[in-house]
């Protein structure tokens, strides 16, 4: 087990909203290491977004944090104040989102958007952080990238656009970088070269990355540890070869059984029946339970806690926690 | 561009970074930094603001027909004789004249030793430059109409003239005086246009600048002929918003102002700086009966009608009791004018008119003026006031323009279409406040008689007295004609203005005459 | 872009053809007789008619609009009826007194409509953001000759603060400006809130926020750089609110300006005024949104002239 | 919020609230525009029973320009008449001619709109063409323009109003009609074979509805202002009729004498079209149409 750089104990968010309010993230913990990659999977709604804003404290107005610490390198990010948290952001920890044709301004050049962070927080002035931009700009992969600088976001293609995102999240040397979908909006063909890109930068700067996306493709291919995330609560987290093995709760499995397999023959593709529930319309027991195929009577009265299994697993289902006791 | 709009950001960056840092403060900051610049310039002449109601049409003395331009020009034009406030006349840039016994050939004696501002003389040839200049058919000026009966004039000498008309026009003297004189010299060297706004005249004051829509400035005549005003400038302002007119009144930035509205008279009273000014006028205010049409075509009707207004309420809801009652068909400031028994306010006589009429029930009717406030406060009262009897009169106010049209394009009176109308009329001499409007040849569309007044004898008495040189013998005849006129009822009698103007308590020899021009001559102020 | 306007300048060339027949119809379609109007009560008939033929009101309608658009063309513009001057030496004097009128009207509610339209989203939903926009709605309400009317009443006449009407000094434009101004600044402060939630919930807000930059940046420079492009669309949109209350803001103020002008021409029947009045606004109308578009898209990158 | 409520978009089936109660809840949030439409409904009270405590052509010329007392709360007018009575009573005049002058011009506008959304083409460019050149007339001056030609006088002012409303519906309508054009479930009922006139009336309208309603309400307080305003420069309704722009027109002559007469039925006017506007301010927040 390597370093703990960023640590998430017990986070809870809330959004307050005309239906009241709504707890996205329960008791989440995790931590992400150096030189790692920790993936954060799940559907759509299931809080892995809201987790990753927690974190920057970048939670849209509606949003609060109620409980929870969030550490780095053990200084607790929720407890600073409004300049030190900063002076983190964009310094220590990068972030980069989903779509990275809306997440760049567009009456801004690009250029003149590296630069910004730069100056802020290395203090470069104008000349260094030109230049410190370009070199990001090469870094990543463009070419001409004097001429690069001077475009517009919209002149750029999509992968260009992340790529650039990457660039500006990496300038100020970050020990943590948070990518949210960072590849979803994108070809295929960009999507491995993106992801390409992450590695590398992993290994040279030695980084830890929280790649969140609902593409086990992607997960098995870029992190070490694996967290699912189902409602706001993580249900399973194992290393990646594990999970993949052995999948432990219902809905883990569901979600690896639905990724279309290359050689199989797939005239039906296996899927999870019904949806994610409203946050507003959560059900009593476990939050699954309604979809889960193998739910008990219990499920649907008491909601399961996060068991640990052999040691570096940890899983959130009545079953294996018979199992377990069984085992034990 | 770029910089424009970075620029632009920085000002609303730190507009709004004041604001987040400091909520205190927002607004009040701009009224104050505003008010610092407006230091006036240091001037050492003293001057004095005339604000008045409406725009300076023209400067052209010859081609105006709207009392403010002539008040304007007057300040710096002059003519052969003119009015002083009693509305008779004295001799100005001549010193007398002779009239021959068939009343044909008028001799003019010009005063000497005037020049005009652009150091010409004054001489006979010059006073028949500018008659010649207005009778020119060609050139249609609006002062021509007072010259009509003008066949030639003739130099005599250096400062004689001698006019002759074609017939005998008793107030041949009343049009001489509307034309003022122009430089001969400066007309020949800015043309009829170039005129307008460059104008050279004899009066008492000289040219200085006039925006068109704005105010008018000129400047104190040092050699004038005669006594002359006591300050160094005059300013003309235009203000048409009643309330911002006195408001001038009141900070000092008007030294007099013309009209000042009735309805606020009440509102300055407090104020020891300002002073209301009351004069009588010659405007008569009433309304047209169309006699044409079957209603009015009673004279018991149209007498009932007068019966039935309250001539006292009128003035004080119309006027804000700034009127007079009319005791004839011209107000009483009009040469020749005779008073009339009054049509009392009498509903019992009115309703007993009509019934004798055949209308016991009364009849609906409609009412025309253009659409101001005070025209439309007049044609209100008026239904209100026939309601009593029974006439329902609707209220149609109609743009200036449209009205005319509405009233002139009928060609026979069958085609008119006009019941009343409320409007006012203003003239210098009987004949003026007559023919116009009571001579059966007068109806539309050649001239307002929009009564359809047609009664030969009247158009007999007009006629004779037009042409009548002896002030007596015209005396009788206006005497008939009055009554005549008085008993047909073809007006609704309203009443004729009390003339108001205000001044500050520290101004001087500003006088507004009947007509309602603006004489400043004598123009002086303490302030 | 040069293309582009250049394309849009040609483009005027019709519009204002028929812009000068609408006008044109316009004038003769209102009732009344110039010549009329002109002479006064007092003319005589004769006087009239020599006045209409001189006028050339007696010619068919073609023949006016020929003689109208030959004038335009020639440089020849008339001489107004009223007056007898050229209508250019009316028309020239009453430019400057809109013109500052317009300009310290647009400038101050545009900073002024700005700052608060960015302090009310910022402040979404707090009592601040409420009283601001029912101010600005307040704003809209207000019928403009009456709030005119009112301040003058409470600043010239009761405090003594600036001179109640004219255009004498600079400080005579502060409440007629107040007044033209007061809705479009409300019409600016509540379009650039509405643009600036929306803006304020885009990605690369949230990603200029994740890159450590202060509240104070993210909003001036990152926010409201994107909200200027929608802004200055309605800013543009306001002229012709500007030049309409001008009409009513220089009755009130007494300002010898192009809007009162028009009004006193039209009740004149002064046609040659009020012809060249009028090609005269809808000309700078349209040049104004010509601008607005070239701003726009100098503001807005994404935009390219085709 | 806003992430997370994209995401619920796509799961909204656990419950579909019933649209007019969503609308509702939504609505009632909004306290400055649920004022506002409580101070409509008076108004609309107002103008149908028109409780006036005086008859409003009762003249008392004794009795003119009396400052507000406990006989008369809002003073008398130039001819003694009962302000408060004919503010009351005006509120009937002022805004039917609001309404009709709105809803004429809602109408036509949106037939156009809706031609031109939906047809597209040289109709399309021909309305749209006009639209721009009732819109190079500025504001204002086009309704006075009008009036000019027509006359003065209430039926004329209607007129007037509505014309120069028409280009504001027409471009409304047109671009949500363009949108909804866009929506699949008209092309998906477009290929079943259904009419144009159907489509229009069935599929087409009933979408533009919000976008139209939200203007229409702002359009009310435009139409007051400018009613008042052409009153204001002598082009409007008759003095006889206690219309609140005329009372004001008339009232301005008694600046400083009886400032009663220029206040309340400017007050009137400025209320009444604050209510318009914060409730059209509501609307839109609530329907959410696609305005441009």
């Amino acid at each position: 087990m390597s370093e703990k750089l960023l640590e998430v104990k017990n986070l809870r968010t809330e959004f307050h909203t005309d239906k009241g309010k709504l707890v996205a993230v329960n008791d989440v913990s995790f931590y992400v290491g150096k030189e790692e990659i920790v993936g954060l999977v799940g559907e759509s709604g299931s809080g892995k977004s809201v987790t990753s804003l927690s974190v920057l404290r970048l939670l849209p107005e509606q949003g609060n944090i109620s409980a929870g610490e969030v550490l780095l390198e053990g200084k607790d990010l929720l407890k600073m104040n409004k300049k030190d948290i900063r002076n983190i952001r964009g310094g220590d920890i990068a972030m980069i989102f989903q779509d990275p044709m809306s997440s760049l301004n567009p009456v801004l050049r690009v250029g003149e958007q590296i630069m910004e962070c730069t100056k802020l927080h290395l203090k470069y002035n104008n000349s260094q952080a030109r230049k410190h931009a370009i070199d990001m700009i090469k870094r990543v992969g463009i070419p001409v990238p004097e001429d690069v600088m001077n475009r517009y976001p919209h002149q750029l293609s999509g992968g260009m656009s992340q790529r650039i995102m990457i660039a500006m999240a990496m300038s100020c040397n970050p020990k943590v970088l948070i990518a949210d979908e960072p590849t979803t909006a994108l070809d295929v063909t960009i999507q491995a070269q993106v992801m390409e890109l992450m590695l590398e930068l992993k290994e040279k700067n030695k980084i830890g990355i929280l790649l969140i996306t609902h593409d086990l493709g992607v997960v098995a291919e870029m992190c070490n540890r694996v967290m699912v995330m189902y409602c706001g609560r993580i249900v399973e987290m194992a290393d990646v070869f594990s999970l993949f093995k052995n999948p432990l709760h219902p809905y883990t499995k569901g979600l690896i059984a639905s990724v279309p397999k290359i050689g199989k023959n797939a005239d039906v593709l296996p899927y999870i029946a019904g949806r994610v529930p409203d946050l507003s319309q959560m059900p009593k027991g476990c939050k699954f339970a309604p979809r889960c195929s193998e739910a008990m009577e219990k499920c649907y009265k008491e909601e399961p806690k996060l068991t640990n299994i052999d040691g570096n697993r940890q899983c959130r289902c009545h079953l294996i926690r018979e199992r377990s006791e069984i085992n034990e | 561009m770029k910089k424009l709009i970075a620029l632009f950001i920085v000002i609303v960056m730190s507009v709004t970074f004041v604001a987040c840092s400091n909520n205190t403060e927002e607004a009040g900051n701009k009224a104050t930094d505003e008010t610092a610049t407006n230091t006036p310039v240091e001037n050492e002449d003293v001057n004095m603001t005339i604000a008045v109601n409406a725009e300076i049409i023209s400067l052209d003395p010859h081609d105006i027909s709207d009392t403010l331009s002539g008040s304007a020009t007057s300040t710096m034009y002059e003519s052969l004789y003119d009015y002083k406030l009693d509305m008779s006349l004295e001799p100005v840039l001549a010193t007398g004249y002779d009239v021959s016994e068939d009343g044909l050939e008028y001799t003019f004696y010009i005063r000497e030793g005037v020049t005009f501002h652009d150091g010409t003389p004054l001489n006979a040839e010059a006073v028949k430059y500018n008659f010649d200049r207005v009778s020119n058919k060609e050139k249609n000026l609006k002062r021509r109409r007072n010259l009509l009966h003008v066949v030639s004039t003739e130099v005599i000498d250096e400062y004689t003239l001698l006019v002759k008309l074609d017939a005998p026009f008793a107030p041949m003297l009343n049009r001489i005086a509307s034309i003022k004189i122009i430089s001969p010299a400066a007309l020949e060297k800015y043309g009829d246009k170039g005129i307008i706004t460059n104008p050279v005249g004899t009066g008492p004051y000289v040219f200085e600048e006039w925006t068109p829509g704005d105010k008018m400035v000129v400047r104190t005549n040092e050699n004038y002929w005669r006594e002359g005003p006591k300050i160094d400038t005059l300013t003309f302002k235009p203000v048409t918003e009643n309330g911002a007119r006195i408001a001038m009144l009141q900070t000092g930035d008007a030294d007099f102002i013309y009209p000042m509205p009735t309805e606020q008279v009440k509102a300055v009273e407090g104020d020891k700086n300002i002073e209301v000014i009351e004069g009588p006028s010659t405007i008569a205010r009433f309304t047209f009966l169309n006699m044409s049409k079957e209603i009015f075509s009673d004279v018991r009707v149209r007498q009932a009608i007068n019966y039935a207004i309250d001539k006292k309420a009128y003035a004080k809801v119309v006027k804000s009791g700034y009127a007079v009652p009319l005791t004839s068909h011209v107000p009483s400031t009009i040469t020749y004018h005779v008073a009339q028994p009054e049509y009392e306010y009498n509903l019992e006589k009115a309703k007993k008119l009509m019934a004798e009429a055949g209308y016991p029930n009364g009849f609906k009717t409609h009412i025309w003026a253009p659409n101001d406030t005070e025209n439309m406060k007049g044609m209100q009262f008026i239904s209100q006031q026939l309601s009593k009897i029974g006439i329902e009169v609707e209220v149609v106010p109609m743009e200036e323009g449209t009205l005319s049209d509405s009233i002139y394009k009928a060609k026979t009176p069958e085609e008119s279409t006009v019941n009343m109308w409320y409007v006012s009329w203003s003239a210098f001499d009987f004949d003026g406040a007559t023919a116009k409007l009571f001579h059966s040849a007068n109806i539309p569309p050649t001239a307002p008689n929009v009564s359809y007044y047609m009664n030969p004898k009247a158009d007999e008495l007009i006629e004779a007295g037009a042409i009548e040189v002896d002030p007596e013998k015209r005396a009788k005849i206006y005497a008939e004609l009055q009554e005549i006129i008085w008993n047909d009822a073809p007006w609704i009698f309203l009443g004729s203005d009390v003339l108001l103007s205000a001044k500050r308590s520290t101004t001087e020899g500003i006088f507004v005459d009947p007509s309602g021009g603006i004489i400043a001559t004598q123009a002086a102020t303490s302030k | 872009m040069k293309q582009y306007v250049l394309k849009r300048l040609l483009n005027i060339i019709p519009i204002m053809i028929v812009v000068s027949i609408i006008i044109f119809m316009f004038i003769h379609l209102i009732p009344g007789d110039p010549a009329r109007i002109i002479a006064g009560q007092k003319a005589t008939l004769e006087e009239i008619e020599i006045m209409r033929e001189q006028l050339g009101l007696n010619d068919p309608y073609i023949v006016q609009y020929k003689n109208f658009m030959l004038g335009i063309l020639t440089g020849d513009w008339g001489n107004s009826l009223k007056t007898g001057l050229p209508v250019w030496e009316v028309i020239i004097p009453r430019m400057k007194p809109t013109l500052i009128l317009a300009i310290f009207s647009i400038v101050w509610s545009v900073i002024a409509g700005i700052s608060i339209g960015v302090i009310s989203a910022i402040n979404r939903g707090k009592l601040i953001d409420y009283i601001v926009m029912v101010g600005a709605s307040s704003g809209i309400s207000l019928p403009l000759f009456w709030l005119g009317l009112m301040l003058m009443q409470i600043f010239s006449v009761k405090l003594g603060w600036f001179p109640t009407t004219g255009i004498d000094s600079l400080s005579s434009y502060v409440l007629p400006s107040i007044t033209l101004g007061a809705g479009i600044t409300a019409m600016i402060a509540r379009y650039t809130r509405s643009s600036m939630i929306e803006i304020l919930k885009e990605n690369y807000i949230r990603t200029s926020r994740a890159k450590g930059l202060s509240e104070f940046i993210v909003i001036n420079k990152h926010a409201l750089r994107n909200s200027l492009v929608d802004v200055i669309t309605i800013v543009g949109l306001q002229f012709g609110f500007l030049l309409a209350g001008s009409v009513l803001v220089e009755t009130v103020f007494a300002i010898p300006g192009l809007g009162r002008l028009l009004i006193d021409s039209i009740l004149f029947r002064d046609y040659t005024v009020v012809q060249t009045v009028l090609l005269i606004f809808t000309f700078q109308f349209i040049i104004i949104n010509l601008i607005v578009d070239v701003l726009y898209g100098v503001a807005n990158p994404k935009i390219r002239y085709q | 919020m806003e992430e997370v409520k994209m995401q619920e978009a796509k799961y909204e089936d656990f419950k579909i609230e019933n649209p007019m109660k969503e609308f509702a809840r939504k609505f009632l949030k909004k306290k400055s525009a649920v004022v506002s439409l409580g101070f409509i409904f008076f108004l609309v009270i107002l103008a149908i029973f028109q409780p006036a405590p005086y008859d409003i052509d009762e003249t008392d010329y004794d009795n003119i320009l009396s400052e507000p007392n406990s006989e008369h709360l809002f003073g008398t007018d130039e001819y003694g008449r009962d302000v408060l009575s004919r503010i009351i009573t005006g509120t009937r005049l002022s805004l039917s001619v609001a309404v009709t002058a709105v809803t004429i011009g809602a109408f036509l506008g949106s037939i156009l709109g809706i031609i031109a959304g939906y047809y597209g083409g040289l109709l399309e460019s021909l309305i749209m063409r006009f639209c721009d050149i009732l819109f190079s007339f500025p504001g204002l001056l086009l309704a006075i323009g009008i009036v000019a030609i027509i006359g003065p006088g209430l039926t004329n002012v209607v007129i007037a109003i509505s014309i120069y409303g028409i280009p504001t519906f027409t471009r409304v309508i047109r671009s949500s009609t363009l949108s909804i054009k866009e929506l699949l479930y008209i092309e998906a009922s477009r290929s079943i074979g259904v009419s144009d006139t159907r489509l229009l009336v069935k599929h087409i309208f009933p979408g533009t509805l919000p976008a139209l309603i939200v203007t229409y309400t702002m359009r009310m307080g435009t139409a007051i202002i400018s009613a008042a305003s052409l009153s204001f420069l002598g082009f409007g309704a008759s003095p006889t009729n206690p219309d609140w722009g005329a009372m004001l027109s008339t009232g301005r002559d008694y600046i400083g004498v009886a400032p009663h007469m220029l206040l309340y039925p400017g007050l009137m006017i400025f209320f009444t079209v604050l209510a318009f506007n914060l409730l059209g301010d509501g609307l839109r927040d609530t329907l959410d149409p696609k305005l441009d």
